[in-house]
């Protein structure tokens, strides 16, 4: 069954893409209806950092090649000390990306055991990919001020 | 007498020829057998992303292409075809069918150097001194064209930059016509050469059942035994108006197929297939080019707002699915460009999970066939 | 895998294959067809026409990488229009993207398909983009005509000034002339046009 | 006639600038031309220099383009595995000023703060004419005994280091050495 039957909420961007938003508890159970109805290509798990709100938007992008339909699952969790449960069950690579949304933004996935390091090594600041991390503020106060090799 | 040392730990990269890049693999190791994978990544991490947040919507086309240095223009593509969706644009047919030959020759020139490594890694090396060789030719018409090597920075939103020179269809039918009369050398030197089929055949092999559920896309998929493309399923550019096929395992055309399914075999087989396609493509673009403009009326750049909404966007790169999920809140910035890079999951979770069981010998020609380019892993 | 005896002797075709390796620096460097590379649309370094120049500014607002700054060039007030600054370009940020000649108004800056510049000082990297480009027709781009520092541009910019401002009151007198003559000529007609209305 | 020592040494350097040989390690996207230099079309091999997988056996460096800074740790560690004489060539406007990534968490700017180089190449990337220019005039350096990074590198060592530990510490204050198998 096609995203639009399964779930009458669902709202249609354009041809072929499908936008649902939900709510936390509710993701587990929408992801694997989708799997077992032919969405069985998970695509990425993306995380947009709406600063104003104080939320972070997870989106679950699913795809099924049978109906050529693309599913973006949106939920909201807060920004600080929100956590999610982890669906790396489902689909074996979305460990992959809470790793990365982990690290980059600090959102915590319950259930995942390889939550940590994985691109940054060493990292002592706040996750880079907040919007309140200021980037040219950061290399203008580290990697500019780190003194020239003076030479006698 | 029993060997002192049974189980060690080998690390693979940054800095070693059979790595993929500046990517490293952490593998334990019993006796030849590999036990247990990891990746790391992160070497070249720039913070593309955070980056794309603080720039307006012009500022990010020459970013983008950066992703993915072996075929930047896929990026750009994908990149412009997001803000057009979001824009509502519909871009003139003649830069539709430029595209298409830009990202052909793209997808040649990284499927040779692609070719040309999985044979060096079986120590055949003349195989990769030819397709980087014959790719410098590609890359002669591509810098006639856009005006640079490697970062083309050609695919804009609305279109392409500007028109193609006179000349590119004399001297691109002049490289194909070249490469084409190459192609049976490479078979020769690769595809038919036993002492390859030995090494490749049955090796690093992706199960068909599990292919889609990991997320394996492109030629990797393909080489499975599934006839999926993106250029069909969601077409883009000019790919619904050119008669192409898809090649897919087992119908391997003149290859003999010697195994089940996503071996290093098949992978190289179907990327070999697919160069010969893609020159087909380009002959076809080339020849149904329509006369006309190439670029829509940009608003003025410094000013230029793109309507609020979310878009996602899918090309079919060399190495699988290039999707761009851009976010915009009615701005002058993106409020997020997030990058699906194909090698994301065929770098980590396929790369961890096939490797286990294989010799040491066969990790580096397994991780060079899945194709996997690592700054698209890390941005 | 068809294999026939004389396979392995296929390979002796390449013996007689013509090499083609580009012997750079002692060869040029051409494509399939003869084209000699890198062609006029190569973005390479950059070049100001500063006659042109209005330092309106739009280059340095363009660039994502901050790679153009400008210099006060006093010397250019009153001689060309708009304001006496002129784009400095940082070849440690530079990405050659060419989005600075797209949003230039006059179409005074312009990428040349010039490239080699190697050097073992990092500070020589920061450059004034080369206003010797009339002077010198075929730009070269090499140390000798890259201006580094605002001293250098001074020295280099004197005679090249006087010749802009030369040019400038050349162009005035010779305005003036035709505007004098137009003049003439108007009264003329109007003298006839009376003398036959009359 | 009896040589001194300093005649010794131009003799040396006139021997080691016809067989420069290369550390094999991609650092940045700058590595993409590289392929091209090394194999027949631009044929590096022409100036006798040849790429090299293991840091023991070479003498050029390559820094190819911007380096993160998790890259800086493994190519200080390759560079301090070279044996001297070593020579540094940063590669692309990346290695000069911090080039497109220059406001960038994860990129050092300025490669010279961390280790010595010799010879820059503007360019992103760079043509491999300019690439093979560099090495011509590093060979033309190296003859004069003009590149001298290498005993620069040990001069001031105490510099470099911090420096880098300063990258490394992603702050400005200096940590302990790092860890063994961070190094890895």
């Amino acid at each position: 069954m096609m995203a639009k039957e399964l779930f009458p909420e669902a709202q249609e961007l354009r041809k072929g893409r499908i936008r649902i938003e939900t709510t936390k508890d509710k993701v587990t159970e929408i992801v694997k209806k989708l799997k077992e109805n032919g969405y069985e290509h998970f695509v990425m798990l993306s995380c947009v950092d709406w600063i104003k709100d104080g939320k972070f938007e997870l989106v679950y992008h699913m795809w099924s090649y049978e109906y050529r339909e693309h599913v973006m699952i949106s939920i909201k969790v807060d920004r600080d000390g929100d956590s999610m449960v982890t669906l790396r069950d489902l689909f074996p690579q979305i460990e992959t990306y809470e790793r990365e949304i982990h690290e980059m933004f600090g959102v915590n996935f319950v259930g995942n055991p390889r939550l940590g390091e994985f691109i940054l090594e060493g990292w002592p600041h706040m996750p880079p990919m907040r919007k309140d991390f200021d980037t040219e503020k950061f290399v203008n106060e580290i990697y500019y001020k780190i003194p020239e090799v003076k030479e006698e | 007498m029993k060997p002192i040392v049974k189980e060690y730990e080998l690390f693979i990269g940054p800095n070693h020829p059979g790595a993929t890049g500046n990517m490293s693999y952490h593998i334990w190791v019993e006796g030849d057998k590999v036990k247990k994978a990891e990746t790391r990544v992160g070497y070249l991490h720039r913070g593309f992303e955070k980056l794309m947040e603080k720039r307006i919507w012009m500022q990010n086309v020459p970013l983008v292409c950066r992703i993915c240095v072996p075929e930047p223009d896929v990026n750009e593509a994908a990149y412009s075809m997001a803000v057009e969706d979001l824009m509502g644009w519909e871009i003139p047919e003649r830069a539709k069918y430029i595209r298409t030959i830009i990202l052909e020759m793209a997808r040649l020139s990284a499927h040779l150097l692609t070719v040309g490594g999985i044979a060096a890694s079986l120590g055949i090396y003349t195989a990769a001194q030819w397709g980087v060789g014959d790719r410098d030719y590609l890359l002669d018409v591509f810098e006639q064209i856009t005006g640079a090597r490697v970062y083309h920075i050609y695919i804009w939103p609305g279109g392409v930059r500007w028109d193609v020179p006179k000349n590119t269809k004399e001297l691109l039918t002049k490289v194909l016509d070249y490469l084409e009369k190459r192609m049976p050398l490479y078979e020769d030197l690769i595809i038919k050469n036993k002492v390859f089929i030995r090494r490749a055949a049955d090796v690093g092999v992706i199960p068909k059942d599990k292919a889609i559920k990991w997320g394996v896309t492109g030629p990797n998929l393909r080489s499975a035994g599934y006839q999926l493309d993106f250029r069909k399923l969601e077409p883009y550019a000019a790919y619904d108006k050119i008669d192409f096929e898809v090649p897919y395992y087992p119908k391997l055309g003149e290859y003999e197929v010697l195994s089940e399914g996503s071996d290093i075999y098949t992978r190289t087989a179907i990327r070999m297939l697919e160069m010969q396609q893609s020159i087909n493509i380009i002959r076809q673009a080339l020849k149904d080019m329509p006369e006309g403009d190439v670029l829509l009326k940009h608003p003025q750049w410094f000013a230029w707002k793109v309507p609020a909404g979310y878009s996602y966007v899918r090309v079919e790169s060399s190495k699988g699915e290039f999707g761009y999920f851009v976010v915009s809140d009615g701005g002058k910035k993106p409020v997020r460009v997030h990058v699906r890079g194909p090698s994301y999951t065929h770098g980590i979770n396929v790369m961890e999970t096939i490797a286990k069981g294989l010799n040491v010998a066969d990790f580096a020609p397994t991780a060079i066939s899945l194709d996997v380019c690592p700054p698209d892993i890390e941005r | 895998m068809g294999g026939s005896v004389t396979k392995p002797f296929h390979a002796l075709v390449h013996l007689v294959r013509k090499p083609h390796t580009v012997k750079i620096p002692y060869e040029k460097h051409t494509d399939m067809l003869g084209t000699e590379l890198p062609t006029e649309r190569y973005r390479g370094y950059h070049v100001n026409d500063i006659e042109a120049c209005i330092g309106c500014g739009f280059c340095g607002r363009i660039c994502m990488n901050a790679a153009i700054t400008y210099v006060e060039i006093p010397e250019l007030k009153g001689v060309t229009k708009g304001l006496p600054k002129r784009p400095v370009v940082d070849y440690g940020r530079c990405c050659f993207c060419g989005l600075c000649t797209d949003v230039c108004p006059t179409k005074s800056l312009k990428l040349v398909p010039k490239y080699n510049y190697v050097d073992e000082d990092k500070n020589t990297f920061k450059v004034i983009a080369s206003p010797l480009l009339k002077k010198n027709d075929g730009v070269k781009i090499s140390r000798d005509y890259l201006v580094f520092s605002i001293d250098d541009l001074h020295e280099k910019l004197g005679d090249y000034i006087d010749e802009i401002i030369r040019k400038k009151e050349e162009e005035k007198k010779k305005k003036a002339a035709e505007k004098a003559k137009a003049k003439k000529e108007n009264a003329k007609e109007e003298d006839k046009s009376k003398q036959e209305k009359s | 006639m009896t040589l001194n020592h300093d005649d010794w040494g131009k003799v040396a350097r006139m021997m080691s600038k016809r067989s420069l040989w290369m550390v094999h390690f991609c650092t940045g996207c700058g590595a993409m031309e590289m392929p091209p230099v090394m194999t027949s079309r631009y044929d590096m091999e022409r100036f006798g220099m040849h790429a090299m997988a293991t840091p023991r056996q070479a003498d050029v460096f390559l820094v190819t383009g911007y380096l993160a800074v998790k890259t800086l740790k493994r190519v200080v560690q390759v560079y301090e595995q070279m044996r001297d004489p070593k020579y540094v060539i940063g590669f692309g406007s990346c290695t000069i000023n911090g080039g497109m990534y220059w406001d960038s968490y994860n990129t050092i700017k300025d490669l010279s703060k961390y280790i010595p180089v010799d010879v820059y190449i503007a360019g992103c990337m760079p043509r491999p004419e300019a690439i093979i220019d560099s090495f011509l005039k590093l060979m033309d350096m190296i003859d004069k005994g003009e590149a001298i990074g290498w005993k620069k590198y040990h001069k001031y060592y105490d510099q470099y280091k911090r420096n880098q530990r300063m990258a490394y510490s992603y702050r400005l204050d200096e940590v302990e050495d790092i860890k063994e198998d961070d190094a890895k």
